[in-house]
Parts: structure tokens; C-alpha cells; sequence
């Protein structure tokens, strides 16, 4: 099933691998940091709702 | 205006308005480089052209942020921005002299530090005109990223990053002028292409700077 | 159903909360397809060898990097012209993915030149120019951060994409006059002599249509975020007040 | 030469501080502005100087007829105290160096840089460059900072011929200058948070 890369498989595995990390990290953070911002202003609102409450 | 031009004349020759040391910022570049690079009169040759240009411009860029700053600290820029005086006219000023104090003796000096770098006789005179139409261009970007950082902390190194890329086709073009002039090949597109980006500079970078300016002191 | 509905944030959130799923969904679909199609089953190209498989990361990057800049641009316009908080924050929210795609453009160019150039960065204007976009986006980006006032810092980093979108260019032409230039030409021109073969080109398209999901999904999940980070920071700046 | 302000609401880091401010100066009036530090006393005055759009409402007054002294006075230490007037005179493009500087006693100090002067006489140069504006409609945000009693007086005094020959004033400021002015309190005009039926802003409703 794996395709034939002759000499340049390094080449290749290197590119394909270097821009899945990219992808992967931007990924990881972006989502990270959505559920971290969400986390934080559900406390915000809730406080604000006790005191006002 | 022309009191603001004075004005900011004075202010610059006068003790600590920091006068010389785009000059010797300058002349650091044409000496530091032949001591890196080595004495190799032929190397110098080939690259004295480029450092000159990259010398020039961050002498330029060292000076710029105190452009606005000054004023921003001391109050004068809010004085100057419900002055009748438009603040786009402000900003024409304030290049301009920039470009008096740092970018002309710049471009006088240049031809000396050529010496230093060993370049080719038919390179002095496009090196003059070059910087002489290059620089103008260099002080009001510098200008309008001064206007950007104004207020800012650390709105010095924040200014050099932003004003960087905006540097880089002044830097190409006039670089190319020196070096094709060096080589005695026709300068005509590099130069005319130069002298295009100044002057779309000088026309349009004053209303962006004192938009920026007007954003800063909300 | 014009977009300046969309200027409101609760409808944005809303809307952008429901396509949101979907858009991933069809990001993931295309991307694994397209490189699974591109990377297995597409024969050797006779200069290029097995190379050629890294066409379907470069070139899709590549053009969103410069599309994500074009969408920082218009996004900016907007927020100058009509005050839409959505679109600026969508521009600052965008500005991170672009850069990340010109850098993934940056190392599949640099590391498939490396057997065709003999050198691991060649000056090439097509490969400078895009290390000379990825400044401009690390200095939008480093301004957003510098900038406390939101509306501020929106503001600024209109004008200076405005302006930087000139510069860039400017840059490109200048980088190209600067240099006569190792790159191939256009995989996808329009005049069929340089257009790569079919069997290239089909994956290709896929791979492409992948990469703007994944935009797209990146910039919708990422400007929720910057809307919501933007509330909190305005309800916490009232409690400071009140 | 009136300045007409009607239901003017104000916003400082894009949060509203103040809003349905409405008064009127006529020539020859002052009006005082009070309440406590914070409350917004700068940002209404920046807002009527025009550095910064007001969030609601509406300010009438003719173009170029507003002075507008902040805090800091805007003087560069290197020049001297003539330089410094001379400039500020040219911009406004009108005379009247020397009158300014025998106003705010000055004259004694003519050659003197600016870096040499002691915090009062620099606030009084801030405060001679109004004079040197031309301008009708002074706008001063805590003018008498840093000044002591007789200069406070002298100030004063300068405001009160300024009201005489039909000029205007807005001071913020918590010291009592004698004059025959208004006195409007801000405490009145605080913005109300939006869940008190306030202003409401882009980013103020919950997204549920």
C-alpha cells in the first residue's frame, strides 16, 4: 500500500510531517484557548449574576 | 508650519535632541562591517552598495520613535491636535524634519563611508541619489509607524517591527540603483520605481499617520 | 439577510455556533481525502519524483496564506467603515492561521527545493515573498497584543493591514525585480502548457477545498473566541467602574 | 460665540462614564465643573475639545473657538519661555507674546529654559499659552494644579478680564477661584450600567 519514494522519501515524510504539526498545534491551541475563554466568562457571568441576584 | 518646522529644528540641535546619532549609528555600520566581513577590497565592493542602504535605513529607524513620543509625554500632542494646525500637516512636519536632521546628512555622508567600503567609483553618484530620493520615504513610513506606536510601552521595538516590512521595497529598489550604478548598467527602472514609492508616500502615509494619531489620543 | 445582521454578536454567535460542526466536519473530510488521494495514489512525476506528493500541502497553503491576508483586508475595511466589531475581531482571530499557513508554505517550499536547489533556503522571490508576509503578520499580530483598549487596537491594526497591504505589494514585484526566481510556474495557470497534469490536479483541488475549511472553521472558532474574551473584558471593565 | 452641549454621553476605554450632560455657555459666563476623582470630569472635557467622538449627543459650538489646557502643559524643556509662546502664538497665527507673559507675571523669566522653571511658573506658562491663543472658548482641566495662593489669584484675575471681554470658561476644578460662575456636579450625570436601564453596549447582552 505505500507508495514508492525512492530517495526522497525523507524529503517528503519531512515536508508532510512539519506542516501536520503545524496544522495540529494551531488546532490544539485555538481550541484550547475557546474552551479556557469560555470557561472563564461562564465564572464572570455567573458572579455577575449572584451579585445582582 | 512653519513655526512646528522651527520649532522642531530647534529642538532636535539642542542639547540631548539626539542630532548626531543617526550619523553615528551610520558610521558604526561602515565600520563594523569591513571588520566582520574582512578587508577583502573586492568583497567590500560587491556588498558595499547593500550595507550602505541598510545602514542608512536603520539609522533612520533608530531615531523615529521619539518622533511623537516627546510630545505625547510633555501633553504638546494633544495641544497640537486642537490646534488650528491639521494633524496631517502635523505629520508632514515632523517628517520633514526628521528628514532634515537624520535622512539628509545621511545621504551627505554616505558618499564618505563609501570610501570605507571600497565602492566602485560609478557608485558614488547614484548613491546620492538614491538616498537623496529613497530617505524622504524612509521618514515618513518611520512616521506613520511612529504615529501607530504612539503611547504604546515599548513602542519603540514594537515600531522597528512594524516598520520593517514596510521598508523593504525602498530598500530593494534603492540598493538595486547603487548597484546597478556601480556596474554601470541602466538605473532607470529601480530609480523611477524609488522615486514612485516616496512619492505615493509622501502623499498618502500623513493621512494613515494622523488617523493613528487621532486613534491614540482617544 | 444582509451581513450587517451579523454586527450584532449574539446573532454571529448563534449562526457561527451552528455552522461551526459542519464546516469542521467538511474541513476533515476534504483534507484527509484529498492528501490520502494525493499522497497514495498518484504516480511519480518525471523531474520531480516523489516529491511532487508535497505539491498537495505547498501550493494549498501557500494560497490561503495570501487569501487569509485578503480576508484580514476587507475584514479591516469594514470595521473602518461601518464599526462591525464581529469583522475586526474575525480579522484579529484570522491573522494567527494566515501566519501558520505561510509558514507551512515556508517549509514545504524550503524542504522540496532541498533536492532540486542543492540548498535548504534558496532566495527565491516566490519563497522571500513569503517570508516577507509572514513579518507583516507577526507585526499585525504583536500590535493587536499591544494595544489595551480593544476598540483601540481595532482601530490600529485597520489601518497599519491597510497600509501593510499595500507594502506587501509593493514587496512582492520588488522581491521579484530583486531576484530572477528558481520557482516553478503556476501548478494551476490558466494556459493549459503550464497546468499540471489532470491526475495532479484533481487531489490538488480537493486538498485546496480542505484548506479553506479548515480556514474557515479555524477563523469561526477562533473569532467566537475573541467574542467572548471581548465580553468578558467589558463586563469586568463595568464592574471596575461601577 | 456659544458653546451649546444638549444630553452629551461619554465614554472612557469604551466604557461609558457619563452620560446626559446638557448645559449652555454665553459669552462672558463661566461654569464650573464638579464631582469625584474618576467620575469623568477629563474625558467630558477632552470630548468637548474634540480629541475625542462623544458617544451620544450633540456639542454646538463655532469651529475653532475652543482652547483646551490639560494637565500637563505642554511645554518642551529646551526652549525657552519666550520660544515656547513665540511657537504656540505662530500657531495660532496671532500676536500678543509680551502681553501674555506680563499677565502671568512672567516677564522676569523671558530668557529662562523652560527646564530651569520651577512647577508653578511652568503651569503659569501652560496657562499663558491660552492667552496667546486667541481663542474665545477656554476649556481647562485643573488649571491651578501646582500653583500657589497669590498665582492662583493672579489666574483668577486673568480669567475674569478674559469673561469681561466676552470670552467663556470651563474649568474643572475642586479649588474655589472666586469667580462669578455656574457649578454643574457630574454625581448626577453617571452613567447607569445597562442592566439599570443604561446605555447598552455591543458586548453587553449575554449570548445565552
Amino acid at each position: 500500500m505505500m507508495p514508492e519514494l525512492g530517495k526522497y522519501a525523507v524529503v517528503v515524510g519531512a515536508a508532510y510531517a512539519a506542516s501536520i504539526v503545524l496544522i495540529l498545534a494551531l488546532v490544539a491551541l485555538s481550541v484550547w484557548r475557546a474552551g479556557v475563554v469560555k470557561r472563564a466568562l461562564r465564572d464572570v457571568e455567573e458572579r455577575m449574576e449572584k451579585q445582582r441576584g | 508650519m512653519i513655526a512646528l518646522l522651527i520649532r522642531d529644528l530647534r529642538l532636535a540641535v539642542r542639547a540631548g535632541g539626539g542630532f548626531g546619532l543617526g550619523l553615528a549609528f551610520f558610521l558604526l555600520v561602515a565600520v563594523i562591517v569591513p571588520l566582520g566581513v574582512g578587508p577583502e577590497p573586492a568583497t567590500l565592493a560587491k556588498i558595499s552598495p547593500g550595507i550602505l542602504w541598510v545602514g542608512a535605513l536603520l539609522s533612520c529607524l533608530l531615531s523615529l520613535d521619539r518622533i511623537f513620543a516627546l510630545d505625547f509625554e510633555d501633553g504638546s500632542l494633544d495641544l497640537l491636535a486642537t490646534s488650528p494646525m491639521p494633524l496631517e500637516g502635523v505629520v508632514t512636519v515632523k517628517a520633514l524634519a526628521h528628514w532634515l536632521v537624520t535622512g539628509l546628512p545621511l545621504v551627505l555622508v554616505a558618499p564618505v563611508l563609501g570610501l570605507l567600503l571600497n565602492l566602485p567609483g560609478a557608485g558614488y553618484a547614484w548613491l546620492l541619489a538614491s538616498l537623496a530620493l529613497g530617505t524622504p520615504a524612509l521618514s515618513v513610513i518611520g512616521a506613520f509607524g511612529a504615529a501607530l506606536t504612539v503611547g504604546l510601552k515599548r513602542g519603540g521595538l514594537l515600531m522597528s517591527l512594524l516598520v520593517l516590512p514596510l521598508y523593504l521595497p525602498t530598500l530593494i529598489f534603492g540598493a538595486e540603483v547603487v548597484r546597478r550604478g556601480a556596474q554601470g548598467l541602466a538605473v532607470g527602472t529601480p530609480l523611477a520605481l524609488l522615486a514612485g514609492i516616496t512619492a505615493g508616500s509622501l502623499a498618502l502615509l500623513p493621512f494613515a499617520a494622523a488617523a493613528a494619531i487621532r486613534v491614540n489620543l482617544r | 439577510m444582509s451581513i450587517w445582521e451579523y454586527a450584532n454578536p449574539k446573532r454571529f454567535m448563534q449562526t457561527s455556533g451552528v455552522l461551526l460542526p459542519w464546516v469542521t466536519a467538511a474541513a476533515l473530510v476534504c483534507l484527509i481525502a484529498g492528501l490520502i488521494w494525493g499522497f497514495f495514489l498518484t504516480p511519480d512525476a518525471d523531474k520531480f519524483g516523489s516529491t511532487v506528493k508535497i505539491i498537495y500541502l505547498h501550493v494549498p497553503a501557500a494560497m490561503m496564506a495570501i487569501s487569509a491576508w485578503m480576508m484580514m483586508l476587507v475584514a479591516s475595511l469594514i470595521w473602518i467603515i461601518r464599526r462591525h466589531h464581529v469583522s475586526a475581531l474575525s480579522a484579529k482571530a484570522a491573522a494567527p492561521v494566515g501566519l501558520t499557513f505561510t509558514l507551512i508554505g515556508l517549509v514545504t517550499g524550503a524542504i522540496w527545493g532541498e533536492p532540486m536547489w542543492g540548498t535548504w533556503w534558496a532566495w527565491d522571490p516566490r519563497l522571500t515573498s513569503f517570508l516577507i508576509l509572514a513579518l507583516f503578520y507577526l507585526g499585525y499580530i504583536a500590535l493587536w497584543q499591544a494595544v489595551e483598549d480593544p476598540d483601540t487596537a481595532a482601530d490600529l491594526t485597520s489601518v497599519l493591514c491597510i497600509v501593510g497591504s499595500v507594502f506587501a505589494f509593493l514587496s512582492r514585484y520588488a522581491v521579484l525585480f530583486w531576484n530572477q526566481g528558481l520557482h516553478q510556474g503556476a501548478s494551476l495557470s490558466v494556459d493549459q502548457a503550464e497546468h499540471v497534469a489532470d491526475v495532479y490536479s484533481n487531489p490538488l483541488y480537493v486538498c485546496i477545498a480542505g484548506f479553506i475549511l479548515l480556514f474557515v472553521s479555524l477563523v469561526l472558532l477562533r473569532t467566537r473566541t475573541e467574542i467572548r474574551a471581548r465580553r468578558m473584558q467589558a463586563l469586568l471593565a463595568r464592574e471596575r467602574l461601577a | 460665540m456659544e458653546l451649546r452641549i444638549t444630553n452629551l454621553a461619554v465614554a472612557r476605554a469604551g466604557v461609558p462614564v457619563l452620560e446626559g450632560v446638557s448645559f449652555a455657555l454665553r459669552p462672558g459666563q463661566a461654569l464650573v465643573l464638579r464631582g469625584p476623582n474618576g467620575i469623568g470630569k477629563t474625558t467630558l472635557l477632552r470630548t468637548v475639545a474634540g480629541l475625542q467622538p462623544a458617544l451620544a449627543g450633540d456639542i454646538a459650538v463655532a469651529a475653532e473657538s475652543v482652547a483646551y489646557a490639560a494637565h500637563a502643559d505642554g511645554v518642551k524643556a529646551t526652549l525657552t519661555v519666550t520660544e515656547n509662546l513665540a511657537f504656540w502664538a505662530a500657531a495660532y497665527g496671532s500676536g500678543g507674546v509680551a502681553a501674555a507673559m506680563a499677565a502671568m507675571d512672567l516677564a522676569s523669566l523671558a530668557d529662562r529654559r523652560a527646564g530651569n522653571l520651577s512647577a508653578g511658573q511652568r503651569r503659569r506658562l501652560g496657562l499663558a499659552r491660552l492667552l496667546v491663543t486667541g481663542r474665545p472658548i477656554w476649556v481647562m482641566d485643573e488649571p491651578t494644579i501646582s500653583l500657589d495662593a497669590a498665582s492662583v489669584q493672579l489666574f483668577a484675575g486673568v480669567v475674569r478680564a478674559h469673561l469681561a471681554d466676552g470670552g467663556a470658561a470651563l474649568i474643572a476644578t475642586h479649588i474655589d477661584l472666586g469667580l462669578e460662575a455656574g457649578v454643574l456636579d457630574l454625581t448626577g450625570h453617571k452613567a447607569k450600567p445597562p442592566a439599570a436601564g443604561g446605555r447598552v453596549g455591543t458586548f453587553d447582552e449575554a449570548f445565552g
